[in-house]
């Protein structure tokens, strides 16, 4: 087995005891979507603000509540601190570069976004190592994917 | 596609054959002549042994728990799933579903779907030679809900009889029908039916039980919406069933077993499902079953299934052409002539001889052969017999099979001196 | 009755264990220390045997074919029936009904019983601590026919709060609880429990499927009416589960599962059902586990019921004075504290670690327990938390592995540095 | 195996060509009950006209009607040869001999009976050897006891 320091990075730890963005926002106007990893019973709910429309409208804030384990709550916290301020369209590649980082099957969309930069989330990595805990890491980001789906609030 | 470009002479049945240690067993001192694998099929030693091995070195529980020996269990449950979606040619490994059997997953069919989606008055499709998994759900449907059910007619040469297809089809819902009848061995034209359905309108559905243990099976160019088989049949373990079906339908399909794994949530006041397949593998899952019918899968895929279809349609046509050269009149043997549209199911009548006393004579020269309605009684009614004795042929089986069955036949004529 | 006399001293423990061949192998040069029983047991070698001699000597049909291969097929697999209705005091063994799992028991249960008994208004009987097993399809059945569910909550330390129980009962139809938490490991006092749902009028329905496997059963002494369990709890194969009924209830119950070998006769306009239990076995049924599941009894038997409880009881009680002795008020212990009403189910929260976490520490160690909801989310929200880490353990554990979970709970400090 | 000609004697093979009391009562005034084997398909009718109440009643007349295997014929023809004529009492005295006959527990009730001649139905004692045939053989005569236990026609 890899050493459980290549999964409990420092990094992932602090993410994990100062969880950035916690909290929610009133919806409307946010967006919003709940995810849940049946295996451990994680529970996340992605919170959104979103200005304008389409691929250029800005993430211009964002929650995050639930509970969960070192690697959900802190790839949470790290997803929320990467997507404010974006563009919805560099949202969608920064949930695509890092889907293809846990080695998850994305169409071959990660030559392109290749040179998006994953900044603290590169700390994540080393989760692919421990094939049960993907699902800990994408749990933020696929509830992310469905609360930008979600439709207009209004 | 497994196996589509194997050439026949690559093969060695004779050590295929070897594969299989019950064929090696004796019985009074002679081998056994299986040839009841329409009933369920033999294993061969590559499925015993991936099942063996996982019970004393993998065992563990599936998708519950997060330490490593559980996360292998539960890649090995899930590549079990991803080689049965590639056997069939599914588009995704998610669309299979794993069941107890193909008669969990008929009844999954009728009650999920049936249930969520007929009405008082809506008619349901099914054919003559259905098998009861493929009757018996609907009717208790119908007891349910009172929808209607209208059959499909056969040929003299049983095979379906299309005439009146549109007219049945007329209104319909649904059209439930065999790929390939477990008594006749007729091939029916699935693709043409899958168009014929949605046609009309019709959502359908396939009881490929038959059909998958030894043919090349594509969902996508039949176009079916769902479809039905059994690991047992095709030389993989009991205890466990297929049901594929288009994502969008199963997608919207409410639970049929509810329990542990299919739930996202549950509270005192409901539950809320967890996404395809877990919504319909309710509790815990035949684990070691599924790493069986893996190994089954690349069993048969190693052969390759058309290979497996040549090597029964020769042994079909022996089998066909040595009976009746032998008995003649004396011998009745039901379905098409043509191996092009019949697989290796031969159900005959024997002279006068009951089917159950054509089985005993048989069995004792160790030949193997069902005797019965083949849970297919409204199909007997239509033959006008209550049961045949039905030799049913795999990949493990060769001449001197067929050769048995014919001499063990004589057998009878000497008891019942007719 | 099973093993009640075998005094303590003559069961081999060591022994018992070395019959388990998994608890052999080596992750990274050390071997796995099994905690995760209350999931799924391990299999000894003579039930591996047992399965893999079968699948290489005697498999066939059950109760279609004539043959001899499938005659003594049928009998191996009536005599694993008769096995389980020994195990469990059940009157005949024809009460027992081979499901896939226990949750497809308890579907038939809340189905074929709920569906043909409750009306709507009708009350069932739950209490908070039960697996979504026995939820769900009350759920389930409650959405189709509006059924009310009412729940027996919990006391501080885990049992069963009987305070308002024939209030709960009063007028209810059903009162279906288990009797061994999966999370708590409280016993509940089934007899009692029994006697008070049929002074109410109501029926009795016991989730067994963590009690059989770990103590002596007696549905008799306890006069339940429908009792589920699972096959792969109790060192037996997946893919089987069984239901044990009272044979009036059976008998009057209607089908679950339609098709074959389920049916007395099918028409274009109807079927009449077999006999209890084939009325409820349809399909193709798990053959091979059935017969995993007979070497599993008689496993069990060999033991003793009660020398198995005797052995979880000590260790249990080593396991409690362990852990707290060693982190003192850094791990809370769910469940009572009294080993009389617990069996070796440990559910915990160390520190403030979420529980995957302690999981993933301990998975270096090799040490494999189950982290989540258990499949108890009700009750997961009543004990406040979304998880929780659990150890749980069988007759093949020994003091050597709960050291090796204490002592492996310490790199768990490192990590988080708590 | 033991040999086939232990299965199939001659009595048992001349009743299977030439059944005995084949055919039909009309229902009501008899009584009648159908059988099922559902291994082989076998489906069987017995027809019992009945006079008198109770034990002493006597079985005046019996018809079978149905279709089977050489065993189920025969031993459904011998069967209604052997209970034409006798009271109700002797009847099922018959059916509990025939039954332990075929090893089929009968609570003991085999010392009592022993006494009872089974006549030309002692040549289906071979079918014992043939385990998956016994079914064969009593579903005459379960049956039978179906037809007696079935509701007084009027
Ligand atoms: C108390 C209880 N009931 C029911 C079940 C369901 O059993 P299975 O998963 O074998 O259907 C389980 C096991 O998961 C259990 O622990
Ligand atoms: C055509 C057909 N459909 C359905 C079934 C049912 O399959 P299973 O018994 O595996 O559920 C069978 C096999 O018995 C069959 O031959």
């Amino acid at each position: 087995m890899p050493g459980l320091e290549d999964l409990y990075r420092e990094i992932i730890l602090d993410h994990y005891r100062t969880p950035r963005n916690r909290g929610e926002l009133p919806v409307p106007p946010a967006r919003h979507a709940e995810g849940h990893n049946p295996l451990c019973g994680d529970e996340i709910t992605v919170y959104l603000d979103v200005d304008g429309d389409g691929d250029d409208a800005i993430v211009s804030d964002v929650k995050v509540s639930g509970q969960g384990c070192s690697i959900s709550q802190s790839s949470a916290s790290m997803m929320s601190a990467a997507v404010k301020g974006k563009s919805v369209g560099e949202v969608r590649g920064l949930v695509r570069r890092f889907k293809s980082m846990m080695s998850i099957d994305t169409d071959g969309a990660e030559q392109a976004d290749a040179d998006i930069s994953l900044g603290d989330l590169e700390a994540l990595q080393g989760v692919v190592k421990f094939p049960v805990r993907i699902k800990c890491a994408t749990l933020a980001w696929n509830t992310l994917t469905e609360a930008l789906a979600s439709s207009d609030p209004d | 596609m497994s196996g589509t470009n194997t050439t026949t002479s690559s093969t060695d049945w004779a050590a295929i054959r070897a594969d299989f240690p019950i064929l090696r067993r004796e019985i009074d001192g002679a081998p056994i002549v299986y040839l009841d694998s329409g009933n369920t099929s033999q294993k061969p030693r590559q499925v015993i042994e991936a099942m063996d091995d996982f019970l004393r070195t993998g065992y563990a529980p599936i998708n519950r728990s997060a330490y490593r020996l559980a996360g292998w269990a539960t890649d090995r449950y899930e590549g079990a799933r991803a080689a049965v979606a590639r056997l069939i040619n599914a588009p995704s490994a998610d669309e299979i579903v794993f069941t107890k059997n193909a008669t969990e997953s008929m009844n999954l069919i009728a009650s999920s779907w049936g249930g969520a989606n007929l009405r008082e008055g809506d008619a349901v499709v099914l054919t003559h030679m259905e098998h009861h998994a493929n009757i018996v759900p609907w009717q208790m449907l119908a007891e349910r809900q009172g929808i209607e059910l209208r059959w499909v007619p056969l040929t003299e040469d049983g095979q379906l009889d299309l005439a009146d297809l549109d007219q049945l089809l007329d209104g319909a819902k649904a059209f439930s029908f065999t790929a390939m009848s477990n008594v006749l061995g007729t091939i029916t034209p699935v693709a043409e039916l899958c168009r014929r359905a949605h046609d009309a309108g019709a959502l359908a559905i396939v009881d490929a039980c038959q059909y998958v243990p030894h043919n090349v099976t594509d969902v996508q160019v039949w176009d079916a919406d769902l479809v039905a088989f059994s690991s047992h049949k095709m030389v993989g373990p009991s205890g466990i069933g297929c049901l594929w079906g288009r994502m969008e339908l199963l997608d919207a399909m409410p639970p049929f077993i509810g329990g542990g794994n299919m739930i996202a949530d549950v509270r005192l006041d409901g539950f809320t499902t967890a996404p395809v397949p877990a919504k319909f593998e309710a509790g815990t899952p035949p684990i070691v079953e599924a790493i069986g019918l893996g190994a089954a899968v690349e069993y048969l895929e190693g052969i390759g299934m058309a290979e497996i279809r040549r090597h029964e349609m020769d042994l079909t046509r022996y089998a066909l052409d040595t009976l009746t050269e032998r008995y003649g009149d004396d011998i009745r043997i039901h379905g098409p002539d043509n191996v092009e549209v019949r697989g290796g199911v031969l159900s005959f009548e024997f002279r006068d001889i009951h089917p159950h006393d054509v089985s005993q004579v048989l069995d004792e020269r160790n030949v193997c052969v069902r005797a019965g309605h083949h849970c297919a009684k409204p199909l007997m009614r239509l033959l006008g017999v209550n049961a045949t004795a039905r030799a049913s042929l795999y990949l493990y089986n060769d001449r001197s099979d067929v050769d048995a069955l014919a001499d063990a036949l004589d057998g009878a004529t000497d008891i019942f001196g007719l």
